[in-house]
């Protein structure tokens, strides 16, 4: 690399629509400073992301993007890095588009382990559509669709990952800007399926899920005497101890193989760049297989 | 000795059955003989009967016979079931050890109890019984045993010598207890002698598969439905040679989705499934459409509606396909009629979806997908890639760092330049939502009206090459039939038969699903004094089609079956005649 | 004196300028006068343009009109984007605060710069600029205060009187303002007197909640999505009442899922959503179809494809709601003109799946869902309930121990009796395979053809009890209009216009989109010399389903409208006339 | 009850289309014979299947049944439960059906705990597409579809059920019909969602995962010394240390409210019930608020 990258390249022209104050503008800043540090150019990142408020940020960064469809954007991620393995693929969206509609794609991704970096920006409630409940609200929380107080049980996304097999899983806080972006920089080199939850407060429509309440709640795990980001056990235990409440990398294994390393055949070369038509040779060892 | 025959093989689901009939059919197909062949199953596993109707004729056949030569049966339910479709004097070769019997009501048919099970334990196991049955059919037809000599050294050579030495033994020991049994060759089931020229014998689903890898298709996602699995299951044996891969998703919302992901990186990628899957990807396919990016969708149509005849003859979706998803996109829908169209639609479906950047449907039907049948040679010549405005291979002139590519610029044909990510200078915004030409989100109602235009722009006058397949002998003839996928064989034996009796008759086959190719389709139909479309559905979808693209109502009829079955010859022959003669055309 | 006048509020989004239109429609309609509302807003939650357009008049009224008398500006970019759109001699009453002035070209239009944050200030705080801005608008139509009072208790009467009485002072401050800045009241602007009855005052949405809670629907899924989350969100709030409940599923496909669960347990259940939703509901709408489950589903219509434009005005999901979803099921879709019509339409929905064991879509439109209309009152009495063959509350007679119930009985109208699970002889099986009399999976041909001539004659014959809405004065018009949804109030505004200029129209909406009511539109359409269909979209789905259904192709034009935004009686005006001129019918 | 209700109630005269040896039989017999021991009759019981072999179940069982689409059997289910909370329902299905195509409503139907009993029958393949891998495949795994071997994580559906708030967790195995039967029938006892994961092996598609092959591995949960079934972490530590093998019921929460009970205004008495049309009274007072 001849000319430093900052994470100026990655800004673009547009404003974002979302209100002042809200979480996501940190996670924005995250993601472009941790692009810059690892020293990436705008065109080797791919940003794909959902819809939501939060689902808008692939417009918001100078890199190519994908807003696809609501909870859609890991599907349109895995087959992109397919398609491309030397880009850097990294999904976003809110906690509806990954927990609710998009859970399926969220927890088979996270089994696949392709070598993307997943982002979802969770303010326990659905912004864009104005407030109603998410499966991350907590009991008795009220929304728009709630009035009474939510009666489900709030999603853990974090055992729920390692659960599925994670082999990186990291929480964040918009208020920890250096810890974010250690944590993407730390995904973006992870050789697998990097989940992160952001904990990304909504300051419109969640009056509870305060950037506040989430600073007196969060423990960071440095300040865990011993703990260890390579134990599984241990990882499952502190997250229950703490209600979820733990940020930074919580688990990630060391010797994670990405899933484009397990494919039979699967060649270093992108996708992308092998030839289309089978030369003649291929082409008739295929056909005489069914004379 | 005749040119033509009809062979049909059943027992018990899960029993092995489909062995017999592939190891006749493909050892006759080496003979240069022409085969189409049905497989009859259900949804279970084990259990339930089964059977394979093949037919073998010295001419190209696309089509079922209306009854039967031979029937081999494995069980007492199959000869039940089938014995009523034998013709007089039709044979049924059934294993001596349940005491076969014909059922009450069927005369004229022969019955020859032949010990399968017991030769094959002689020989050394039971499971052989297989290869006595076709013995039996070997020596009932009078054939030679060197071709299957050839065929049980593939199947069964890496397990050694002395298994393919019994298993010819168990063919030989059928043979010739059938011949014993005749006393000499039937002239009847002899069949005249075929060119000896080498054919490929496939199933829809294997050539769509291979034209979608010839076309350079080097990702598929999927998730296994009925009649669909085959086209990913030959890719994941094969795809892995050329650097590709196939994904099994969690659903198929996930496996369109991931197509119309890798199609965005530039990796021709597409997906396959039937009816529920497809109404699954109903939203993603608008996705596609809205934001431009090329992909491929095979349904293979079967029994609707909802799970409904998951084994069965359907031409349901069409509707669907067409008409799917909210809102209005640009979208191409072709339905091949045979297995050679099926491999070259795949690589026509994938260059149209790339120079019109739209998703397209290639619609099949299951007897076209499971059907195995004889194919003519597959032209590597023909297969041409074509990426209209696809630039991944280009180095693209710099520009400003902000200045994005205009992705969606507004061109006058409607179809817009398209880099592809990791270009250097391309990048852009693509979005689901209305955006403007570099493909940021804009509700501006001009840009929405320049935008919309632009996108159904691109199929105004869109035609394929061969919108129809076409036979049309007569200028001014009594009948079109007009039909889609599989019944193109069918038809066009019914009007080998009507012509017989002094009906004037072209025929059209619809490759071209949508846009409709009106301007193509209407010649044809205002030449015709009536028009009778041929379709297996309940509601009529072609037909309608028709009415709604070309007009002329009054003389539109319409042939339907709907029980999950294929067209016979006859029940297409015969609805005709009624027609045509309330019509006083015959 | 006027008996008409347009109003309208802008600002930025998430600044509460909804208060301002609502209160000040609300306080009118209670006076007596028609309002017809529509908002335009974005998809985002703070900032960028929204505004309020409200129609007033002494008489009904169910279109925006052409231009504007009064435009409320809270920022300098409402001057700048709808300052075009007032009549000459149209004033704009701006906050001072921030200097307003009229863009360059906007001339004939008067400008009034009202203090409305600094009144506010004085009073007690800014956030009553709102107040201050109703205040301006009463004092320029030199309305009186009183009714006021009354809307601004309701709002604010539980956080004491104190605050009623800054509001009310801040309005009374806003109205002396401008009344002392005229110096005397303008007729122009004033409104002659209305009747004084009280009517409804509501979205359409409202009304299909309301409408679906009055037919006894007790349980509602739904996934929040624009425009059609405020239904769920009224039944929230209501239906504990009456022990019924709403889940917020985890997807479209969960919520209409669930609702055909719970209408299997005999609960009138439905879910609403708009395009997307809708598409990822194709599947299951299949099941139901194939089950005989009856299900509602509402699809407020939205700018599509894909994510398309969530907040603006379309109609292009009519062929998606007819077609959508492989094979062939019997489907009822229904589209309501007005907010009065969506609360009829709604409880005629739920009779009809039950009656008919269907799926039925009901299909609104942005603006009708979200445009809050004056509604004349809604009989309770013309709510009847009608449930068919549903015979969750009857004593069944008993049976034997596995002589299952025949749920799908063959009977002469293809609808069979229905029990519902707890009931002691009713004992059967459902199943979306193809399946036999007493629901068990059934692939035999006979049995499948038997079902699904059953299943499709359900609405061979049907038709509901209006299927047009109808205004047909002339017997050979020059002109049929042809609408959906709400285009009903603006083509007849449109037709009011070209009948002064001597053109003779007759219109019909579509109140019955499928089964097409192709009887009951023909003569329409045969009796005029010209047919012109107005809707909403791109491709003219409604003037195809026309063609293919009613025929006469040469005479159907079609008036099309994609931007995003409702037509203007204008627009549709214009565009006639010259299609008439060409036809020389003027 | 006057007449005392044997399994025989349950049975139907449909042969199942099972291969024999299936272990989806035990699984039918054992759910025959809960409902029978809890004196339940064939009207009051509604079983909700989705599409598979295992699929078939419903139609298999003398009680009203709903044979749905493919992963969407809870979501007919809760909607039932809703329209008539006095009957019991059973949801039954693949673990293609539950942990594939339908595991968003899975575990969204845990979290939201409505008095159902929900059985998957697990036997780690796709059985009626003719054996392709499923979430449960482990790495490895040979099928139609992983010819190579399966290169994504098996999932871990009872450390999932746990992740997202289950209530009641439980896992049978084919061979032991007796503890399958105890586990159902507490199940359906249990005020909320019983989540019960089968191993049910396919004799026809899967060598791997035989009888004989999970006789060696389970380990039921009385064999544990102390094992505790309130004790949430400890049920998360031993299915971590069992790599998933326990069975028996391993984690019910006993002070468990169903959904139902939590419904703001939801009535003992089942919506099914309830009148239609609302009184000329109350349909006035919902118009008024229109004025
Ligand atoms: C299929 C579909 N259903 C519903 C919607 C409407 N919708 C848009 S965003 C959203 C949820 C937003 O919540 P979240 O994902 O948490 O994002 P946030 O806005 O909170 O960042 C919904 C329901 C949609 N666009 N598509
Ligand atoms: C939407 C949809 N996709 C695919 C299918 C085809 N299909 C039927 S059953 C099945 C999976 C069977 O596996 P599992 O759920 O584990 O059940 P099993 O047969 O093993 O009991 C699939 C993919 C379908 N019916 N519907
Ligand atoms: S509504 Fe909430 S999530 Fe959306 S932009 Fe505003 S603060 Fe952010
Ligand atoms: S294929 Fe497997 S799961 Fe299906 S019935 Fe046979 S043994 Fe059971
Ligand atoms: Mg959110
Ligand atoms: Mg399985």
């Amino acid at each position: 690399m001849d000319v430093k990258v900052s994470f100026k390249d990655f800004r673009n022209d547009v404003p974002p629509n979302w209100c002042p104050g809200c979480g996501d503008f940190a996670v924005l800043a995250a993601m472009q400073r941790a692009f810059a540090n690892l020293g990436l150019r705008p065109e080797q990142v791919a940003v794909v992301s959902g819809i939501g408020c939060s689902g808008r940020i692939s417009g918001y960064i100078h890199t190519y993007g994908f807003h696809g469809t609501h909870g859609r954007a890991l599907a349109l991620a895995q087959g992109l890095k397919i398609a491309n393995r030397d880009l850097v693929v990294v999904a976003a969206g809110g906690d509806g588009d990954g927990y609710a509609i998009g859970l399926n794609h969220t927890i088979h991704a996270i089994r696949r382990n392709m070598d993307i970096t997943y982002l979802v920006m969770d303010n326990q409630i659905y912004g864009l559509t104005k407030g109603q409940t998410s499966p991350r609200s907590a009991m008795g929380f009220q929304t728009k669709s709630t009035p009474k107080g939510s009666i489900e049980a709030p999603l853990s996304p974090l055992m729920m990952a390692l659960a599925a097999g994670g082999t990186f899983v990291a929480q964040g806080f918009s208020s920890d800007v250096n810890q974010l972006v250690s944590i993407i920089e730390a995904g973006i080199k992870h050789r697998g399926f990097a989940f992160i939850n952001v904990f990304s407060p909504c300051v419109t429509f969640n009056k509870v899920n305060t950037y506040d309440w989430f600073r007196e709640r969060v423990v960071p795990v440095e300040t865990i005497e011993g703990y260890d980001p390579h134990d599984r056990k241990l990882a499952m235990q502190k997250l229950m101890e703490t209600d979820g409440m733990l940020t930074g990398i919580i688990y990630q294994d060391p010797d994670s193989v990405a899933y484009e390393d397990r494919i039979p055949g699967f060649r270093k070369e992108p996708l992308v760049r092998q030839p289309l038509k089978p030369s003649r040779e291929d082409f008739e060892a295929l056909v005489a297989e069914f004379v | 000795m005749v040119d033509q025959l009809s062979w049909k093989v059943g027992g018990q689901q899960g029993e092995g059955i489909e062995k017999p009939g592939d190891l006749f059919a493909t050892a006759l197909n080496r003979l240069g003989y022409y085969l189409y062949g049905y497989r009859h199953f259900s949804s279970r596993i084990k259990g339930g009967h089964t059977n394979n109707k093949i037919r073998v004729s010295t001419r190209p056949v696309r089509a079922l016979s209306d009854d039967l030569d031979i029937l081999v049966a494995f069980d007492q339910e199959t000869i039940d079931l089938n014995a009523k479709e034998l013709r007089k004097g039709g044979v049924i070769l059934a294993d001596a050890r349940w005491n076969p019997r014909l059922p009450d009501g069927i005369e004229n048919v022969r019955l020859i109890a032949v010990p399968f099970t017991a030769i094959a334990q002689e020989i050394g196991s039971a499971l052989m019984k297989n290869m006595v049955a076709v013995g039996a059919t070997v020596g009932l037809m009078d054939l030679p045993v060197e071709p299957f000599q050839e065929v049980v050294t593939e199947l069964w050579g890496r397990k050694g010598t002395a298994v393919v030495e019994k298993n010819m033994q168990a063919i030989a020991r059928g043979a010739e207890f059938v011949r014993q049994e005749l006393g000499g060759p039937l002239e009847e089931f002899k069949l005249a002698p075929a060119d000896g020229k080498k054919r490929l014998f496939m199933i829809g689903n294997e050539a769509i598969a291979l034209g979608a890898l010839t076309a350079g298709a080097r990702f598929m996602a999927a998730y296994p439905i009925t009649p669909a699995s085959e086209i990913m299951e030959y890719l994941i044996k094969v795809l892995p040679k050329f650097g590709g891969t196939v994904i099994q998703t969690e659903d198929e919302i996930a496996a369109v989705t991931m197509a119309i992901g890798a199609n965005y990186g530039g990796v021709r990628a597409f997906t396959a499934s039937a009816g529920p899957g497809i109404s699954l990807m109903t939203e993603a396919i608008g996705l596609a459409g809205m934001t431009e990016t090329p992909v491929v969708i095979v349904d293979t149509q079967r029994g609707g509606p909802s799970t409904g005849l998951p084994t069965k003859q359907e031409h349901s979706d069409l509707n669907a396909a067409i008409y799917s998803t909210h809102g209005e996109i640009p979208k191409i829908v072709l339905a091949p009629s045979t297995v050679e169209e099926c491999f070259y639609d795949m690589v026509e479906a994938f260059n149209l979806a790339e120079e019109y950047q739209v998703p397209v449907i290639v619609l099949t039907d299951l007897a076209l997908a499971l059907g195995k049948q004889t194919v003519e040679p597959l032209d590597y010549d023909r297969v041409e890639i074509r990426r209209g405005k696809y630039l991944g291979d280009t180095e693209l002139p710099p520009r400003e760092r902000l200045d994005l590519f205009k992705r969606y610029e507004l061109t006058p044909d409607g179809i817009s330049p398209r880099p592809i990510p990791g270009q250097k200078y391309g990048i852009h915004h693509v979005t689901g939502v209305e955006h403007n030409e570099v493909g940021r989100p804009s509700e501006g109602a001009a840009n929405r009206k320049a935008q919309m235009d632009k996108r159904l722009r691109k199929l105004a006058h869109f035609r394929m090459k061969e919108p129809l397949r076409v036979y049309a002998p007569h200028a001014q003839p009594d009948v079109l039939f007009v039909g889609i996928n599989s019944t193109e064989g069918v038809i066009r034996e019914a009007i080998e038969r009507l012509e017989r009796e002094g009906v004037k008759a072209n025929h059209i086959q619809i490759r071209q699903l949508h846009p409709f190719p009106a301007d193509d389709v209407r010649p044809y139909v205002d030449a015709a004094e009536q028009v009778i479309v041929v379709e297996q559905n309940a509601t009529a979808q072609l037909a309608h089609l028709i009415r709604l693209h070309v007009g002329a109502r009054e003389k539109i009829h319409s042939i339907l079956k709907y029980d999950g079955n294929p067209f016979l010859p006859k029940e297409i022959t015969e609805q005709a005649k009624g027609l045509l003669k309330a019509k006083e055309l015959i």
